[in-house]
């Protein structure tokens, strides 16, 4: 019974205890606990700064074994669904719950997805061989299907997009498997590990598109991102957050285990495209660099907020990648690091959306408005989420994105520098709009008494947005679990301190800024107060525009038709970029299938029989 | 267009089979078993007519599947066109020459029938050539007084019982002599009625059954009513 | 070309005789002659098999003809041929009784309105819109829209 | 020997193009009698009387009359053959009445 | 070898026939007694399979009926393939077998149910090609009469097709054989295994295997010859479409694999094979993606997956045909499982919408069956994909692309068995009238859970599931053992004598 496997029992408790209890409503506070046994269990196997363990159990078919282990990368991942985990359990544990079964949806199917989610991502993490990381691979799919599938007849159809595409990546990552197994003879890590040097560079190139295809799939790389969004938007409430911090990165995780550790970034920068100056590693980056910056401009368009940061998790994903593959010291922690970030951030986010949703019923960012006077609290939290999001100081995202901006022009990528720049450009631009929309302006009239968000779900967003600030006060913590795991997979390990990057050529201690930016504050009310100024309470509706004074029956809702201009100027480029893809797969489906029906309809099959016939003969002839 | 395509397909086939035809040894192909057969079959089952030899000794199980398909045929044909409406119309009465000849005919053909099943294993025959004659013994007076019906009852008794008296002989060789229609009662002599064991209990069973079923068939299908007007 | 021996002869014959069945099976819509001209494609092919066991100047299988001594041909073929001209009228039989109730059913036998008839009935019958059903089946696009990207088109009418 | 096979064989050979090109079923259903005759023949010829026999017995004598039922059953049963001739092998609008078709396609599931 | 006379493989065969033969009479005797007579029998020839493996604990052995050795006589030949497949036959009858029926066409259906199963084992018995022949014909025969059981003109029509498409491959099949004679003089599957490599592996012997392969193809669902399936499946009663595309089919494909791995043993007919497959089961799974209704996308989709059947059995050796085995059972019973549901859900896919909600468990089913049908980890249906995969990538070009197309193929299927499965639990206020109102036949509806309860089954014990079927596949491509079986070394087999 080692540690890893009480991992494992926790975790499957929790799920069968959703199944079996899920439709009592004290289970759900039952299930928070257990999501907090499985965490500790997770601190119980020590594998973060001890040797990987390997769990008890296994099984060998057809000479192929199977079996778990946890090592310090399955730490990392495995701390942050977890927590994740914890903490959309809590939100929703309380109050949104009722609500949710008030629409209509049944409380156990909610609860039994969550946990299965997490039961199948910590088994994916577990594993120790290709056939496990494809069983763990399939079971995150699924359950996350499960997830999808529970709202509506929308969040229905957006599952089966997503269905459709993960299937398909699952099926290259099976043909790719297979494709290994005639090099290696054998499917474990240690194995395929020693065979992939030995590939030639055209078998590495079929391999990656593959794998890498495969992958990018499930963490919605481009071209393959169309199915994110609305599957993790319509997904209800926690769930979606869940899905939105941790869900899409399982593709990361396998790229790191397979691409960066085993092909390794070095081969990745001999392997050179054909005819081109460029890379194999260059080829990975760009697809990143575009993968942050077509979806970010496409959250901007979005006029809802669930499908805005949805949007941006795409994004986001682009940024780590980008971060990885630059692969020195700094840049891949920042990539690291930035999963850690993200997650926080992209929870408290979503969170607070779904309160605003819950107060008001919808989270379309044209029927909102002005609710910082009646949510402060809610206000606060998305404030930090989206400060973060943007990679602003103080908060946690400036820290990765730092990084990851550093290593780009320490290894000379000033284009992919710039392209990350415009990333955040477009991020800033769409997290004011978000905030703005819900927050700022006139307060409707539908909205006049609407109250802040239940605690039940307050709490874990304020929890969520500390975590958030001192992620990014002090990242020293996350850093040495982002050092481990680089030592681990065998890129160089980035030097830390509590404060943030020691780094001969010019670090970063947040400390220091963070204090700095304090006191800059502090002097600044010092100076206002000191001299005198006082603040001064106006109504919302005090105010003077367009040359009359507002009253209650006239409103000035300015939030509709966001960043005009710019939408018009930019908007054409990428609306719906790389949606004739799907629609092209589509219509030679379509089309071959038509055909094919053709084939079965037609009055005289015996001429199909008797082609064939003669084509035999001729073929055996000859 | 289908017809042009079809018509080449066609004309490609046929010079293909020929070409296969062209390359296949004409008449000396190499006799492996056939040859074995002829040297032993007098020995093993004692039936003058080899073929009928064959066809019930060295090959009974594939005469049994045939009669199993005969049996299909008929059930399925009786299943497919079911039971005929009360009142329906009959075909109109053959005429007086035809209705006589018919019960003229019919002890003759029965006649002929019955020699040709039991002699199947001396002269060329046997059970399904004798049976196809029974059936027409019978069906001949079908057609000339469509009035007149078949017992289909007593027909599938007999056809039923028939059948099983195949498989029971040849249960009996497994249970007696270990093995699945081996011939038993010994061969007898050459030529003899009363030869090659029970070959002639098979043929005649294959003949009562054949006839029987075909019988049935026929009259099957003459029965299901005429067309709608 | 082979020389004109008797099994030339014979073989073309029964070769002649498969393949003018599989025409008539192919070309003609008429069930009744589609039927026809399997019997004789049958007939082709027993014949076939029989030549498979021909030899030159041997006698007939039955003992007690001819000369003792003298080669016979090979008995096998011909219970073989035994066996599948029964099998066939046998299928022929059947095919009679359901081309009758075909009959009463459609009043017809071309194999196209026939087609027609029965896949509208299947149609029909599984509670499918006919006019979708025989021609363009036709199931939904593999991926339905991106909500995203159509659902939440701006209000203002910029596009 | 050979002549009379050669004999056979043209006429079995023409027997079955008429089965496909005769325009009245009853001629074809004939045709096709004469062809498993003619190939009982030729069994005759390839010394094998049994198979002659059966062949004769069953594909010319009884199928002819499993056909020729199917014929009057299905009221095919006519002499006279071609009402406004189409291409032979397809059957004519005057053997089959299709608006009738359409009626009887609706109580066919009855 | 001495087998005592109860457990002679001979009796499954020949008790269905007699059962079938005495129907008639009994029911005229006691209707009761002849409702109890075929399910007596099946229950029979099951126990005499299981004494019989008992008793030879898989070691092959020969039996010659009448006694007259090979090659002179007929051989049935029992290894564990075939005491597989045999003991399938049986089982799958009982559970789809019609309990429910009475009067004059319960008795007949009857008797042509015990004509099926008595020709399907023979398929999988019988050591002699013609006798195969004939048992293929008797199950052709048979099937015609049950597929036409619903009365109805759309199902007459189904049937003529299929009789004359079946009988012209048969006729096909037939010029096959008479080749094969013409070369070899036999038809002993164990001496033509012995002649083969002298007489047939050359372009007279390929046309041969071509034409066999597209005659005994007809009811194994092969491409061009499978135009049958949709129409018939969506007319027939859903218990004999689930036989037909469950049980008949696999027995075709295992009459093709004997005479593939004893006779044709060479790569040009193996990849003949491979090709017809990958075409089959592109062409089923795109139009399964179209289907509108429930009967005919499970048509289509057997059309599908009986392609990577036939495409798995292609490949050469042990692994070739451990993967076919493989893929053959896990659709045997997943699309058994299926149309037993069908036996409910006859209708439109539209008209299925919601069902999933109002009946909880034969929803639950039907996503069981399609995770394991596109082979999602840990389901059997994974493990035979898997192996089936790997078997194909270590081979030439070709396999490659038939694995590229197993891969797409299975994409599309995902897509379109979820596309139903999202209609099943769509919320829909207005419960739509019709189809899921009948009732299933009676055992149907046990059987659904039945399969389930195996699949779940097999995926707990995969190990030993898939080593047992290892050694089956082990002792099929062992040619030399069958020869020296059926020829056993003290009376030579009468070898190229001339």
């Amino acid at each position: 019974m080692t540690p890893v496997d009480s991992l494992f029992l926790v975790s499957g408790l929790t799920l069968v205890v959703a199944l079996l209890f899920g439709r009592q409503r004290l289970t759900a506070s039952l299930l928070v606990a257990l999501y907090g046994a499985q965490f500790a269990a997770l601190v119980q196997t020590g594998t973060l700064f001890g040797d990987p363990v390997t769990a008890s159990f296994g099984v060998t078919v057809l000479d192929q074994p199977m079996h778990w282990r946890y090592d310090a990368l399955s730490w990392f991942f495995a701390m942050i669904t977890i927590g994740a985990g914890f903490f959309c359990a809590w939100y929703a544990a309380g109050v949104w719950q009722e609500a949710h079964v008030k629409r209509g949806h049944s409380p156990w199917l909610f609860h039994v997805a969550l946990a299965a989610n997490v039961f199948a991502m910590v088994v994916l993490l577990g594993s120790g061989d290709f056939l496990s990381l494809f069983l763990g691979w399939e079971l995150v799919s699924w359950a996350s299907f499960l997830l999808m599938a529970l709202g509506g007849r929308a969040s229905g159809r957006a599952a089966l997009r997503y269905l459709t595409y993960a299937f398909s990546g699952a099926m290259a990552i099976l043909g790719a498997m297979a494709l290994l197994y005639t090099q290696a003879g054998s499917l474990e890590y240690a194995q395929v590990g020693a065979a992939i040097p030995k590939l030639s560079a055209g078998q590495l190139w079929v391999l990656l598109a593959l794998l890498g295809g495969g992958f990018a799939v499930k963490m919605g790389l481009l071209p393959f991102h169309l199915w994110q969004a609305p599957a993790y938007a319509e997904t209800p409430g926690p769930g979606s957050a869940f899905l939105g911090a941790i869900s899409a990165r399982m593709g990361l995780y396998a790229i790191i285990v397979v691409i960066v550790s085993m092909v390794g970034v070095a081969r990745l920068v001999d392997l050179s495209i054909p005819f081109t100056f460029l890379s194999g590693r260059d080829l990975i980056a760009w697809i990143a660099a575009l993968t942050v910056i077509l979806p970010t401009y496409t959250a901007l368009q979005q006029h809802d907020a669930r499908y805005l940061l949805a949007w941006h998790g795409i994004g986001q994903g682009g940024y780590m990648l980008l971060g990885l593959v630059v692969g020195n010291a700094v840049g891949s922690a920042g990539g690291l690091l930035h999963i850690f970030n993200y997650a926080l951030t992209q929870a408290a986010l979503l969170m607070a959306v779904f309160a605003v949703v819950h107060r008001t019923g919808t989270a379309d960012l044209n029927k909102l408005g002005g609710l910082v006077a009646r949510m402060p609290l809610t206000f606060l939290v998305l404030l930090f989420g989206i400060i973060s999001l943007a990679g602003l100081p103080p908060m946690a995202g400036f820290v990765s994105k730092w990084m990851i901006y550093r290593s780009l022009i320490t290894e000379g990528m000033p284009l992919l520098f710039v392209a990350a720049i415009v990333g955040t450009l477009g991020t800033i631009l769409s997290v004011y709009k978000l905030i703005h929309n819900i927050f700022l302006g006139q307060l409707r009239l539908e909205h006049e008494k609407v109250p802040e968000a239940p605690l039940s779900m307050l709490i874990p967003m304020l929890a969520l947005s500390t975590l958030i600030f001192l992620a990014g006060f002090m990242p020293g913590p996350a850093l040495s679990w982002v050092a481990e795991v680089q030592r681990l997979v065998g890129l160089p390990q980035v030097q830390y301190s509590l404060g943030g990057v020691v780094d001969p050529r010019g670090g970063l201690d947040m400390i220091w800024l963070v204090s700095i930016l304090l006191a800059g504050f502090g002097v600044g009310a010092v100076v206002f107060y000191g001299f005198g100024g006082k603040s001064q309470q106006v109504h919302q509706l005090n105010n003077y525009a367009g040359g009359h004074f507002l009253t209650a029956d006239v409103r000035y809702q300015y939030s509709d038709n966001f960043y005009a201009g710019l939408m018009h100027l930019i908007g054409p480029w990428y609306r719906g970029a790389f949606r004739w893809i799907e629609d092209g797969v589509g219509g030679v489906v379509d089309l071959l299938s038509y055909a094919m029906n053709w084939v079965y309809r037609s009055v005289q099959p015996l001429v199909f029989l008797l082609a064939t016939t003669v084509a035999m003969l001729v073929w055996a002839a000859v | 267009m289908r017809n042009l395509a079809s018509l080449l397909f066609s004309l490609g086939l046929a010079f293909l089979l020929l070409a296969i035809a062209a390359q296949l040894g004409f008449g000396h192909t190499p006799m492996v078993v056939g040859s074995r057969i002829l040297a032993d079959a007098q020995s093993d089952i004692g039936a003058a007519n080899i073929v009928t030899a064959v066809v019930f000794g060295y090959r009974g199980f594939d005469t049994l599947g045939e009669l199993s398909i005969l049996f299909a045929a008929a059930t399925a044909a009786g299943l497919v066109l079911g039971h005929r409406r009360a009142g329906a119309p009959d075909d109109p009465q053959g005429g007086l020459v035809l209705s006589a000849g018919a019960d003229l005919l019919f002890p003759l053909l029965l006649l002929v029938g019955i020699y040709i099943v039991i002699h199947g294993h001396l002269t060329p025959g046997g059970g399904f050539q004798g049976g196809v004659i029974l059936a027409a013994a019978f069906f001949v007076s079908v057609i000339a007084k469509p009035a007149l019906r078949l017992a289909h009852g007593a027909i599938s008794v007999i056809e039923g019982l028939a059948g099983a008296a195949f498989i029971l002989i040849g249960l009996w060789a497994l249970v007696g002599d270990g093995s699945f229609l081996k011939p038993l009662l010994g061969h007898g002599v050459l030529g003899q009625l009363v030869s090659a064991g029970t070959m002639p209990l098979l043929s005649s069973a294959v003949g009562l059954k054949v006839g029987s079923e075909l019988a049935g068939l026929l009259a099957h299908i003459s029965e299901s009513e005429a067309r709608e007007p | 070309m082979m020389s004109l021996s008797l099994e030339a002869i014979l073989y073309t014959g029964a070769i002649g005789l498969v393949v003018i069945g599989a025409l008539g099976l192919v070309l003609s819509h008429h069930l009744f002659r589609m039927l026809l001209s399997l019997a004789v494609a049958e007939a082709g092919g027993n014949l076939l098999v029989v030549l498979a066991g021909y030899r030159g100047g041997a006698i007939a299988p039955i003992l007690g003809y001819g000369a003792p001594g003298t080669p016979m041909v090979d008995p096998i073929p011909q219970a073989l041929v035994l066996t599948a001209i029964v099998i066939g009228v046998g299928v022929q039989a059947l095919a009679v009784a359901v081309l009758v109730r075909v009959y009463r059913a459609y009043g017809t036998l071309d194999l196209r309105d026939l087609v027609e008839h029965m896949q509208g009935d299947i149609a029909k019958a599984a509670g499918i819109p006919r006019s979708t059903s025989t021609h363009a089946p036709g199931g939904e696009r593999p991926l339905p829209p991106v909500p995203a990207l159509v659902r939440h088109q701006p209000r203002g009418g910029r596009s | 020997m050979t002549w009379i096979a050669l004999i056979v064989v043209v006429l079995v050979l023409a027997a079955a193009v008429a089965v496909l090109a005769l325009d009245n079923l009853i001629g074809a259903v004939v045709a096709s009698s004469v062809v498993s005759l003619g190939v009982s023949v030729l069994f005759v010829v390839l010394l094998a009387p049994d198979v002659a026999l059966t062949e004769a017995a069953v594909g010319a004598g009884l199928s002819g009359v499993v056909l020729a039922l199917g014929l009057r059953r299905t009221g095919l049963w006519r002499l006279e053959g071609d009402r406004g001739g189409a291409h032979p092998l397809v059957p004519t609008q005057g053997q089959i009445g299709s608006a009738s078709g359409a009626r009887q396609g609706g109580q066919a599931d009855a | 070898m001495s087998v005592t006379w109860a457990m002679n493989p001979t009796l499954p065969i020949v008790l269905p026939l007699l059962g079938a033969f005495l129907l008639q009479p009994i029911a005229r005797v006691s209707a009761a007694l002849a409702r109890a007579v075929g399910p007596a029998i099946l229950i029979a020839c099951l126990w005499v399979l299981t004494e019989t493996w008992l008793a030879q604990g898989g070691r092959p052995f020969a039996v010659a009926i009448g006694g007259f050795a090979a090659p002179l006589g007929i051989v049935l030949y029992v290894d564990r393939i075939a005491l597989l497949f045999a003991a399938a036959v049986p089982t799958f009858a009982l559970l789809f077998w019609p309990w429910a029926g009475t009067g004059q066409e319960a008795t007949r259906e009857s008797a042509l149910l015990l004509l099926l199963v008595s020709s399907v084992t023979g398929l999988a018995l019988s050591g002699d090609l013609f006798n195969i022949y004939v048992f293929y014909e008797l199950a052709a025969v048979a099937s015609f009469g049950l597929v036409a059981i619903h009365a109805t003109g759309r199902a007459y029509v189904a049937t003529i097709r299929y009789l004359l498409q079946s009988a012209f491959g048969s006729l096909l099949a037939l010029v096959g054989i008479a080749i094969l004679y013409t070369k070899t003089g036999t038809l002993n599957l164990a001496h033509l295994a012995q002649l083969a490599p002298s007489t047939l592996h050359d372009p007279l012997g390929l046309a041969s295997f071509a034409l066999m392969l597209i005659g005994f193809g007809v009811k194994g669902e092969l491409f061009p010859v499978n135009t049958w399936v949709p129409e018939v499946y969506a007319t027939a009663p859903a218990r004999i479409a689930a036989l037909l595309a469950g049980l008949v089919s696999k027995l075709a494909v295992l009459v093709v694999v004997r005479l593939l791995v004893l006779v044709f043993n060479q790569p040009e007919a193996a990849q003949l094979m491979l090709v017809l497959g990958a075409v089959g089961m592109v062409s089923g799974e795109l139009s399964a993606w179209r289907a509108k209704d429930f009967p005919r996308m499970l048509a289509f989709s057997s059309i599908g997956q009986l392609g990577m059947v036939f495409i798995a059995f292609s490949l050469p050796g042990t692994t070739g045909v451990l993967a076919g085995l493989a893929v053959a059972f896990h659709h045997l019973v997943v699309k058994s499982g299926y149309f037993a549901l069908a036996a409910r859900w006859g209708g439109s896919l539209e008209s299925l919408s919601g069902l999933g909600r109002r009946s909880k468990l034969a929803g639950a089913i039907y996503v069981l069956f399609a995770l394991s049908l596109i082979g999602v980890p840990p389901l059997p249906g994974f493990w035979t994909k898997l192996i089936v995969l790997v078997a194909l990538a270590q081979h030439g070009s070709l396999e490659l692309v038939a694995m590229a197309a197993i891969l797409v193929v299975t994409a599309i299927e995902a897509n379109y068995l979820f596309r139903l499965a999202v209609v099943l639990y769509r919320k829909d206020k207005a419960a739509p009238a019709g189809p899921e109102a009948r009732a299933p036949g009676l055992g149907v509806g046990l059987v659904a859970p039945l399969l389930a309860l195996v699949l779940l089954a097999a995926t707990i014990a995969i190990v030993p599931v898939t080593e047992g079927l290892r050694k089956v596949a082990a002792q099929t491509v062992d040619v030399a053992s069958y020869v020296r079986t059926v020829f056993p070394p003290v009376s030579l087999p009468l070898a190229q004598k001339d």
